[in-house]
């Protein structure tokens, strides 16, 4: 891994543009600039850059609610996530999605969604897909620690499993469902013990370790290719915002506790480990960050001047 | 009278049950300390803490079907679905359990057991948090369906609806849960089945549900100027229904606008319509108009979703029409 | 021409189009050696093998979900679901994903789904075995809702079903399966949104779906020894509705009759009642008669099932009531 | 156990009721006298009677569309199951449930259930209720092996398990999902390891061994009481009919091996055991076999004699 020298400024360069993607759709909101909500990804950049990372281009994801980092990591266009956050007619969806309903087929992106655990069963029919096709192609299925306890993660990790699909469930265990703690919501200590019902492999690794996360993945993905089914990966993580732009996040957990969290930066981390192995100098860093900021800027800037759609079309893309 | 908002006035119906009757307890999805995704339980676990509101995990049909559970064992349970687009993954409980079991089990047991959640667009939560869906419901027996307008009706009904010894299925619209009216501070409930003319008018009977009350009241405002007087009329229970109100201000009006946000085909504006040309055919001067959201998902962008549902433009042209 | 039964020409339909393209397959509980529990995919198994003709675990929603994923990424999946009660455990797939997707995504993919199942009361298999639920999906656009009444209609719409691009949710009648009717051998498909006179006649239209055409054609040549001449008329698609045919017979006969299984109040009987008479209202010369299960569960004992749904009587009244 | 021995013969009663009443009502649909269908419980009868008898009177159970054992071993009439099964005026629904949807809540008896997987959230519902109004009642939730594919069983068990409610998750794995053998459908040895998910014990028992059933559904019961939460018990056992009375079952599944399985009949087993260890004589059996075919005549012919509901009674017992 260390040896990659790409990949890993890859990875760093990936991370950070969800992070700054994030602030400033934050403050896209704050600044009245963004119809309805958005559910920031901070802090959770490892697990979507860790995971796609070691996806192929034309492999398949599903996403959830909190889905930039996924899309955008899966190489999801700044521009016309940023358009579509503001609902307009340059977005990925024509305006017609918001945050929680991008998706681009063409990059393998089978969707945001709004259903909570509704993306599980969806990952396992595009995985069956894949079989039947023959293709080669993995799906990643992106979830949270809520997720886990619907219906459909049971019914999806079965299917899965007895079919050996070429599958990687990807449990992002941010430690809370809404308001909710993951104390009050599951009685187990790790997410990735619930494989066991289905027999295949669940492990538990650092979510704020990009490194970690990409092996696992990785691990997970050739083990689906080679057809021997599904893997369970829970990245134990921390929401540091709110659960939505509107939601300061801070009604049912301590700042102590977010500060605490906060403090284990998986970009921070990452660069310090960049620098120290001599894989990076701070000057490296500074400049990804300096293109990266460009970046975003460009994006809010092309979605700010875009239009709204036409009514007209309120009409278009309902059928075929 | 104190006026406050719909809102409140539903926690306020809430913690006044709760505190008549031990058997209450809500369950949902942060409704404890949290008080809820739209604060519908603000206060409440702070009164009556966690054994009677209840947070759960995300599990819909759970939730639902625990609730049903309790119901049928001598509790009388209060389940929120966080959004209403939510009945999608619980409605297997609510249909084929809840509305079914006394019947199936020839009148063995009641359920008294209320399920609240919201509806409706108009916030850019697009197709997934914006649906109204209570229209399925009524092709549902064994279920009674709601929809109160105005924060007197809010409190009212919600009473009635969890002294219901039957399930019963409570809408709130999102956009009307800011909106302040008038609200009794001494004790009051509101039958169900029984209509409310929410303005009375000589010349055109609007039917209107929810948050349609209120633009059609605006728009009425807006006909009388034109010298038209439009009589609204809010069923308040689309299950019950009070057919009578409806159909004897047909019969006094000859003119009949129904105004729902529901998508228009194959919600409850059909059934509406053809109930009054059923039974009051030989009485209407012209043709029924329906107005209901458009038949598409709910689009995000502004500049679509202010399209989608009814508006008091629409229901002024609606009107005119046949005026 | 040969006559084969309505199952069969379904099971002729899935193996045509399954030999035509590599990307269809089909998934469900029970489907593969066994041949499902109404052995509509009965030989497939043995056809097709276990790539094509998927047995699951008892998990609707998994399935459906499975389905709509296939479907997105290039695979032309046809689901099954044993009874149309289940769609319950499954809506929100239905509802909430297929129905959706393409227009959330501003049209960037296609969903070529069927959603395949059976409905309706007869067989006395109770309140969560029996229920007409086709009515909720009228309600929410992006779906298609097909309802064939005999074998002919049974393997051209569904031919067209699997061709069509986009989500079709296709109800089979439990009564009709073992039915027998024309099917030519040669190839051919039935466009959606195309209603059959299945029975022409000048003195009143009755609009029926599904079973309720058989009911409807003995009801009309009872009439006709009366010297009543009914046309009657099969929308087939219920979403895409050919109001056209139906406005048009309306105009000619002035009368109309609306017969259909699933439960009366909140069915798909108020939306055609309203469609006609926002549509032909000077045409009318009587008030439109619409006829639906009761609006109960549906009960088990043959005693009472019997009167449950429209009878071939409950038609004929209707129809005197107003000729 | 063997010390009780009014106990072991109730049991032993209690089976053969089972036994015969599902006999007759194969009979009653062979002779036309059934409208609609009924899933015979034939082969598994140690389960229903084996938890039933770990229950007190005023606990609940959850039954199944295959519960015809669980309702005459939790106290069920049977002329009045007969006579529902009938579809006549007498029977426990006044004819309007049928064969499988049976309920006395006098009995504690929650229902039949015609959709699989749906008692398990109302199981929690009831064990909720119990807690909250302290009585101390438990809830034995009966449910086969398809059902734990469902949705609901995941989310069922993960709520019961963060409450810490008294329910007792009874799994009747008979091999089969209607023609679907376990292995196509499930792709670990035991159910009973998807207790791991929700954090409380699960345990695997012989289901054709009624004793065995009865002290694990005891420790499970006593726990529950305690306020110790759930337990998960799946019985291996075998479902000697087809799926229905109108499935033959043998074109999914081997002449063989429905004969090597018939060959673990629980009656006959415990019947064996009881005169070995002194407990019963043939003799005592024999009179109890007597007396048990006296009640099932009865209840048939009661049910024959019985008026079906009038027409007027369709609108009856929708609302209170
Ligand atoms: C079926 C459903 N239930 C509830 C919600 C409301 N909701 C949206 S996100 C969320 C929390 C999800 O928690 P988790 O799966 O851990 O994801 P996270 O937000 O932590 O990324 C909830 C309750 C929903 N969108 N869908
Ligand atoms: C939701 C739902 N899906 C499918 C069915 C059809 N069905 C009835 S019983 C059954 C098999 C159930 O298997 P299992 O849970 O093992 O119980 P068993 O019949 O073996 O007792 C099926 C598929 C149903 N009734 N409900
Ligand atoms: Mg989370
Ligand atoms: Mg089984």
């Amino acid at each position: 891994m260390a040896a990659n020298k790409e990949l890993v400024l890859k990875m760093y360069e990936e991370m950070l543009k969800i992070r700054l993607f994030e602030e400033a759709t934050i403050d896209v909101y704050q600044k009245g600039l963004m119809p309805g909500l958005a559910h920031p990804y901070l802090g959770e950049e490892a697990i979507a850059v860790g995971a796609c990372t070691a996806l192929e281009n034309d492999d398949f994801i599903t996403s959830t609610h909190r889905g930039h980092g996924h899309l955008m990591a899966k190489g999801g266009d700044m521009k016309k996530m940023m358009a579509e956050i503001m609902g307009k007619k340059t977005g990925y969806c024509k305006g017609k999605g918001g945050s929680m309903h991008i998706a681009d087929v063409s990059l393998g992106i089978l969707g945001a969604n709004g259903i909570v655990g509704a993306g599980l069963p969806i990952a396992v029919g595009s995985a069956l897909s894949s079989k039947r096709k023959n293709n080669n192609k993995v799906t990643a299925c992106f979830f949270g620690d809520g997720a886990s306890n619907q219906g459909t993660f049971h019914e999806a990790l079965n299917m899965a499993s007895i079919w050996k699909l070429p599958v990687v469930f990807v449990c992002e265990n941010n430690q809370y469902g809404y308001s909710t703690a993951i104390s009050k919501h599951i009685a187990i200590e790790n997410i990735s013990d619930r494989a066991i019902s289905y027999g295949f492999p669940g492990i538990t690794v650092d979510g704020n370790d990009v490194e970690e996360v990409y092996e696992a993945v990785k691990v997970a993905v050739e083990r689906a290719r080679k057809g021997e089914g599904p893997t369970l990966i829970e990245c134990k993580s921390y929401r540091w915002t709110g659960h939505s732009v509107g939601d300061p996040g801070t009604a049912y957990r301590t700042r102590e506790e977010v500060t605490e969290n906060k403090a284990k930066c998986p970009i921070i981390k990452y660069g310090k480990k960049l620098v120290e192995n001599g894989l990076a100098t701070e000057e490296n860093l500074n400049n990804i960050k300096s293109s990266v900021q460009e970046m975003v800027k460009e994006a809010v800037e092309y979605a700010i001047a875009s239009p709204l759609p036409d009514e007209n079309e309120i009409y278009q893309d309902l059928y075929v | 009278m104190r006026k406050i908002r719909y809102v409140d006035a539903l926690i306020e119906a809430l913690r006044e049950e709760m505190i008549r009757d031990e058997d209450i307890f809500i369950i949902g999805e942060d409704i404890g300390p949290f008080g809820g995704a739209f604060k519908t339980t603000l206060g409440l676990y702070e009164q009556f803490g966690s054994e009677r509101i209840i947070d759960t995990p995300i599990s819909e049909s759970g939730i639902i079907g625990t609730a049903v559970g309790a119901a049928a064992t001598g509790c009388r349970p209060i389940a929120e679905l966080m959004f209403g687009d939510f009945v999608t993954v619980a409605m297997d409980p609510i249909v084929n359990q809840a509305a079914k079991m006394r019947y199936m089990f020839g009148g063995k047991l009641k359920l008294p057991l209320v399920i609240k959640t919201n509806y409706g667009s108009g916030r850019s939560a697009a197709a997934q948090h914006s649906q109204s869906l209570y229209g399925w419901f009524t092709n549902v027996p064994g279920l009674k369906v709601v929809l109160p307008s105005t924060p007197y009706d809010a409190k009212g009904l919600l009473k009635t609806a969890i002294r219901d010894d039957n399930p019963v299925l409570f809408f709130e619209h999102k956009l009307l849960y800011t909106v302040t009216g008038e609200v009794p501070e001494e004790e009051y409930t509101i039958p169900f089945g029984v209509a409310d003319i929410k303005r009375a008018g000589r010349d055109v009977t609007i039917v209107a549900t929810g948050y349609m009350v209120t633009k059609s009241l605006q728009a009425a405002e807006e006909l009388a100027k034109e010298g038209i007087d439009a009589e609204v009329i809010d069923p308040r229970t689309l299950v019950p229904l009070d057919k009578a109100t409806i159909i004897q201000s047909v019969k006094k009006t000859g003119r009949l606008v129904i105004v729902d946000e529901g998508h228009k085909t194959g919600g409850i504006t059909g059934e509406l319509a053809a109930i009054v040309v059923e039974e009051a055919f030989d009485y209407l001067d012209a043709p029924v108009q329906r107005l209901g959201s458009l038949d598409v998902p709910v689009p995000f962008s502004p500049s679509l979703e202010k399209i989608f549902a009814p508006s008091e433009k629409d229901i002024i042209a609606a009107v005119k029409k046949i005026c």
